[in-house]
């Protein structure tokens, strides 16, 4: 059996720790890879539609609210730091700074969720901009439509790439967050710190990465077709 | 005597040349299959082990071999390529001079309209020796108008205008099959083509000319729409339909656009304000059928095309 | 009951089969040897379902009318095939039933990199199996394996909804077996093996792994944006509501072209392994073997399109996806030339697993060569969505993938069970195959030609003939497919012990004991030659 | 290459703080650019903004800097795959219209028939 500094830690299958650390990180990025091409399907749906109908996805973009959008933006941004800042408190095997910035990631992580869900989804649908649900532009909305001249079919279209491409980010948040939670139970019990951190990092990896979408995202949806 | 055929009818300009196309490739995939089968034959009686614990020689590979067999398929691919292409694209542009018909799928059925007004259901009548263009569209899913003896395929898709054209040079019956899965009755979607003698054919049009062409029915049906409060002539809510087709012109977004078949359709089941013009235009979707956009269409046409002055070639 | 045989070794007495037992030690395995006959037994499963409908299927087409079932259950028939076969037999077959079983082994590794993902892929699969045939039993589904906007998302009535599920789940499946495989063969080679040192099963399994990886996202989310569309009637793929029914089939045929070469690669693979054992050569052009899977990987990824020359895609696409598609007939080509240079003053013995290789050889020669009639532009405007296209790709997955798997099942059989199967039956189950296969195949090049449209339930009667003549075909190739199923659950108990090395073939996997003990190797191989050194030590072959 | 000490690669908590700023600073130029027009470049310069983010968080955040070979080739190629899909793509939607069709008002243009 191979020697390791902590052999309990190692796999079997692995020779040591660092084979071990490796294969965790370098798989993690070929998920990642996988996770571009499964949101890759919807960037290029987005794409095409977006230049067949450039007026109705610029209405369909002002009938969203940017001040959302850019706090998102932050939020994860900080949220990125933090989790980065988590990771190298696990690498230099400190407990209670890896703890505490998990948590905040964690905070972070959740206010994004529930403000999406809570405040702007449901003032959607309050105002009838659900299609499927119920789409039905009325005041202000409609107006913007009208502005742009653009049929109401392909400002649903919009509105349905916007509800599809967020929601399955949104639902990359919860299963980040699931998982930072798993982290800060295993954190508390003493792990991660005697050289294991590669499930933190793994879970630092995804948690950017989701990161990155949304920096894709917030142009894309909320600021295309312009303000001004 | 064979109890099946072995090569399908040939009935089109197209389906001479196609042959020509498939009696190369086949002739290629015979010629290495061959190769290939006989190489296996051969090295397996000839190489076969002799005892247990043979151990032939070992070669690593050869390089020019290599580039040999990686070159020459390439070679060939590239002549496929031409060939086939350049049939292709010949295929896929009407002549300028064919008679038009028009097409209109739904599950699980053919709908035929000549310009003259006839109509016809899973059942084409045409002409020998006259290039016909079909323009096809669907009221629901995706369909295949496919004729194996013509050796012609084209898909029939909803929401958007699909050509396809071919110009008979025997006349008989011939399959018309629905190639695209449809659903349920996908394999009831059949029909025939019939293709009669030129004379012949002009009288079966005067025989059924209780119908009326389809430019007449569409003018007809721009009235009861009342296109014409807005479209007779060009007034301060739209322009005039006289001469559109075949120009470019302007849309409210800065975009422009050809007036052409599917931008005719477009405006009508979808209209985007043209510059000059208010928004005013209501959609006129679900309130007329793809066939009779299709006689919509034809009258507009009926109206005449751009100036001549459009026109470049002599 | 063992037989007489003197000098062949006993079983050796710990191996991965007898060190626990119950019911626990198999389905919460990690071991990548029990993994690979869990997932042996659940395609055995779906194959012999998706055989059932191809059956019935094949009944019903010999009499123009339809023998048999209603055009509506026909549908359903070949919709259930199709999708069986495809996402529950054949994507899986040779990655997690061989690769699973043989790539640690042959790279010298105490099991995969990542042992509890691979016992959850084969959970999702299961999972995705489940759901799928849930959908098959509530109602079934009839939208072809394609699944084509509108009519899947609008105007069908039968369970999309699950079967799309079904698609999704069992596409992570995928994922996650190619994930672990391309990070195993990365990080997990022993001592001594380079990338120039591997055999070339792990060279098409690495390439298969990348179209694993990069192709089946692409169908989970159009399996994603299907279901929303039936659930809230949105408009991404209906015209009625301003989507394009064209961008499905982009991102259908994104994944879709891809995935013939998930299904074709391992077998190519396992064809790689059998010619050079039993030739005792090195493949010949073993680089150009290797790089040509590579190649075909990438290159597959860009053709997409010649599935769609008259659907109404840009002539100007149509001309590049074409060419590109020419340009993946090559590197299959040069793999074809090279195998058969390989027996080239050889040493062939014709033991089974050689007899599937040479028929795949052969077959997969003319499903290649007909592919390239669907590449040309203007030969695909007859020919698409015709019987020869049915006939073409059976040529590769039928007469390629699945001869590739029964070869690679009969060569590596004696080492995942310590047995050998009878091998006069595994010799005349093989001719049978090739037989049964041409017979039922060949006959609908013909049907295609003469312009026969696929996924017909009734069809013209001058048809019928060549459709008989098919469906008899089809028997023949049915009783081959039986043969092995019931030697080899008999060779489990009563074959005879096979030894480490029944073949006398080179590679790690042939070094350890058979069965294997739990971690492969009792220590870890440090490899110093390269692949198929048959010349290196004359002495290698044990009898 | 990967590191092999047993702690990994640790970056100074400076690259993080300085990532952070930068990435902050390009979120409130990206908005503040939308509200300027600038015709077809709004979106050039969106894009641009969004990649230069995700650049910098993929390099330093993540560590992709640190990590060199293997770990680069994954994620180029998976981009790589993923503008393969978007340009054929929109490559066929937009050039479906180029096809030389001749259109009804041409047949007195044109009396030869192609063949």
């Amino acid at each position: 059996m191979p020697e390791g500094p902590a052999p309990a830690l190692v796999a079997e299958q692995f020779d040591d720790i660092i084979q071990q650390r490796d294969a965790a990180s370098f798989g993690m990025w070929i998920f990642l890879a996988t996770e571009i091409l499964f949101f890759g399907g919807l960037f290029a749906s987005y794409a095409l539609y977006r230049s067949l109908y450039p007026a109705a996805f610029a209405a369909g973009s002002h009938l969203l609210k940017v001040a959302y959008g850019a706090s998102y933006t932050v939020m994860l941004i900080c949220s990125s730091l933090t989790m980065a800042m988590a990771v190298r408190s696990a690498q230099l095997g400190r407990r209670k700074p890896l703890i505490g910035f998990l948590v905040l990631t964690l905070l972070l992580g959740a206010a994004f969720v529930i403000i999406k869900l809570r405040w702007e989804w449901y003032g959607d649908y309050l105002e009838h901009l659900v299609p499927g649900v119920s789409f039905a532009p009325q005041g202000e909305a409609l107006e913007v439509i009208r502005r742009f001249g653009a049929p109401l079919s392909h400002v649903a279209l919009f509105m349905i790439f916007y509800f599809v491409m967020t929601g399955i980010h949104a639902l990359h948040m919860v299963v980040g967050v699931g998982l930072l939670t798993f982290l800060i139970i295993m954190a508390y019990r003493g792990r991660f710190v005697s050289g294991d951190f590669n499930t933190v990092e793994m879970v630092g990896l995804y948690w950017h990465f989701v990161d990155i979408v949304w920096i894709f995202l917030f142009p894309l949806l909320y600021l295309i077709g312009g303000r001004y | 005597m064979l109890i099946f055929p072995l090569k399908p009818q040939q009935a089109s300009t197209f389906s001479v040349a196609w042959d020509h196309l498939f009696y190369f490739l086949t002739a290629i995939t015979v010629f290495f299959s061959a190769l290939i089968f006989a190489a296996i034959f051969i090295f397996a009686i000839k190489y076969r082990r002799r005892s247990k614990d043979e151990i032939p020689r070992q070669i690593e590979g050869n390089l020019k071999l290599e580039l040999i067999w990686t070159i020459i398929p390439a070679l060939l691919c590239v002549v496929m390529f031409v060939w086939a292409s350049r049939l292709f694209i010949e295929n896929s542009i009407p002549p300028a001079a064919s008679t038009e018909v028009f097409v209109v799928a739904k599950q699980w059925m053919w709908k035929v309209q000549h310009p003259e007004g006839p109509r016809e259901i899973n059942d084409l009548h045409v002409p020998v020796g006259v290039p016909i263009k079909l323009t096809m569209t669907s009221e629901d899913v995706i369909h295949d108008f496919a004729v194996p003896a013509f050796r012609i395929k084209r898909d029939v898709v909803p929401g958007m205008y699909s050509t396809e054209w071919f110009e008979a040079t025997s006349t008989g019956r011939f399959h018309l099959f629905c190639d695209q899965y449809c659903g349920m009755g996908h394999s009831h979607m059949v029909g025939w083509i019939d293709v009669m003698p030129q004379d012949e054919y002009a009288r079966w049009l005067t025989s059924q000319m209780q119908a009326e062409p389809m430019a007449a029915a569409g003018q007809k049906l721009f009235n009861q729409l009342g296109c014409d409060s807005c479209h007779a002539q060009t007034g301060p809510k739209g322009p005039s339909l006289r001469g559109i087709v075949g120009q470019t012109i302007r849309m409210q977004n800065g975009q422009t656009r050809l007036v052409d078949d599917a931008f005719l359709r477009e405006a009508i089941i979808d209209p985007q304000p043209i510059a000059g013009y208010p928004n005013v235009m209501p959609t006129f979707q679900g309130q007329v059928s793809e066939d009779q956009i299709l006689q919509l269409i034809a009258y507009i046409k009926s109206l005449g095309g751009p100036p001549e002055r459009k026109g470049t070639k002599p | 009951m063992s037989t007489a045989t003197v000098e062949v070794p006993a079983l050796p007495e710990v191996h991965y089969l007898n060190v626990n037992y119950g019911w626990r030690s198999w389905l919460f395995t990690t071991d990548h040897k029990r993994i690979a006959w869990l997932y042996l037994v659940s395609i055995t499963f779906f194959f012999v379902v998706g055989g059932v409908a191809a059956t019935l299927m094949r009944l019903n087409l010999i009499e123009p009318q339809g023998s048999l079932v209603e055009p509506a259950t026909y549908n359903k028939l070949f919709t259930v095939h199709g999708l069986i076969m495809i996402f529950f037999f054949l994507a899986p077959a040779v990655p997690t039933v061989l690769g699973n079983f043989a790539i640690p082994i042959v790279i010298g590794a105490r099991d995969v990199a990542f042992p509890k993902l691979n016992l959850l892929s084969w959970y999702l699969f299961i999972a995705g199996g489940g759901v799928f045939l849930y959908a098959v039993i509530s109602g079934g589904v009839d939208t072809g394996w394609t699944f084509y906007t509108p009519l899947s998302t609008t105007y069908v009535n039968t369970n999309v909804l699950s079967a799309a599920m079904g698609i999704f789940i069992s596409g992570f499946s995928s994922i996650l077996t190619g994930l672990n495989f391309a990070v195993t063969i990365h990080k997990m080679r022993a001592p001594g093996m380079t990338w120039f040192r591997l055999p070339l099963f792990i060279w098409s399994m690495y390439a298969a792994s990348l179209i694993f990886i990069l192709a089946m996202p692409v169908i989970a989310i159009t399996m994603v944006l299907i279901m929303l569309e039936r659930i809230f009637h949105v408009g991404i793929f209906d015209p009625a509501l301003g989507g394009d029914p064209i961008l499905f089939q982009h991102l259908f045929w994104f994944f879709g072209h891809p995935e013939v070469y998930i299904l074709i690669l391992p077998s190519m693979g396992v064809i790689s392994e059998l010619v050079a054992a039993f030739s005792r050569r090195r493949v010949f052009g073993y680089s150009f073997v290797a790089f040509s899977s590579v190649a075909i990987a990438v290159i597959s990824f860009l053709v997409w399109g010649h599935h769609m020359f008259v659907s109404g895609q840009s002539i100007y696409a149509g001309l590049v996806f074409s060419a590109l598609s020419f340009a993946v007939a090559i590197p299959s080509a040069v793999k074809v030339f090279n195998w058969t240079a390989t027996m080239y003053q050889g040493s062939v013995s014709y033991d089974a697993p050689m007899l599937y290789a040479l028929g795949f050889i052969g077959l997969f020669t003319i499903g290649g060569l007909t592919g390239l009639f669907l590449a040309s532009m203007a030969a695909d405007i007859h020919l698409h969505d015709t019987y020869f296209v049915i006939a073409h790709f059976h040529y590769i997955m039928v007469g390629g993938a699945v001869m590739g798997y029964l070869g690679g099942l009969h060569y590596w059989w004696p080492k995942m069970t310590g047995r050998l199967y009878p091998e006069t039956w595994a010799r005349l189950s093989a001719l049978i195959i090739f037989v049964g296969f041409n017979l039922t195949f060949g006959p609908q090049f013909i049907l295609g030609y003469l312009g026969m449209p696929r996924r017909y339930a009734v069809y013209p009667p001058e048809f019928q003939a060549l459709n008989v003549l098919s469906s008899a075909g089809a028997s023949i190739l049915a009783v081959g497919y039986v043969i092995p199923l019931i030697y080899m659950i008999w060779s489990l108990r009563y074959g005879p012990i096979a030894g480490p090395n029944p073949w006398g073939a080179k590679g790690l996997e042939w070094e350890t004991s058979s069965p294997p003990p739990t971690h492969n190797f009792h220590e870890t191989p440090i490899v110093t030659e390269e692949a198929y050194a048959y010349g290196a030590r004359q002495e290698a072959h044990v009898a | 290459m990967p590191d092999h000490s047993l702690t990994g690669h640790v970056v100074p908590s400076r690259v993080y703080i300085l990532t952070f700023v930068a990435l902050i600073v390009l979120t409130v130029l990206t908005t503040g650019v939308a509200y300027i027009d600038l015709g077809y470049f709004n979106t050039v310069v969106a894009l641009v903004i969004a990649v230069s983010k995700a650049t910098c968080v993929v390099l330093f955040f993540m560590g992709l800097k640190y990590h060199k070979g293997l770990t680069r080739i994954v994620i180029i190629a998976a981009l790589l795959w993923l503008s393969f899909l978007i340009v054929l793509t929109l490559a066929d939607m937009h050039s479906r219209d180029w096809a030389p069709l001749p259109q009804p008002w041409q047949k007195a243009a044109l009396s030869e028939p192609h063949r």
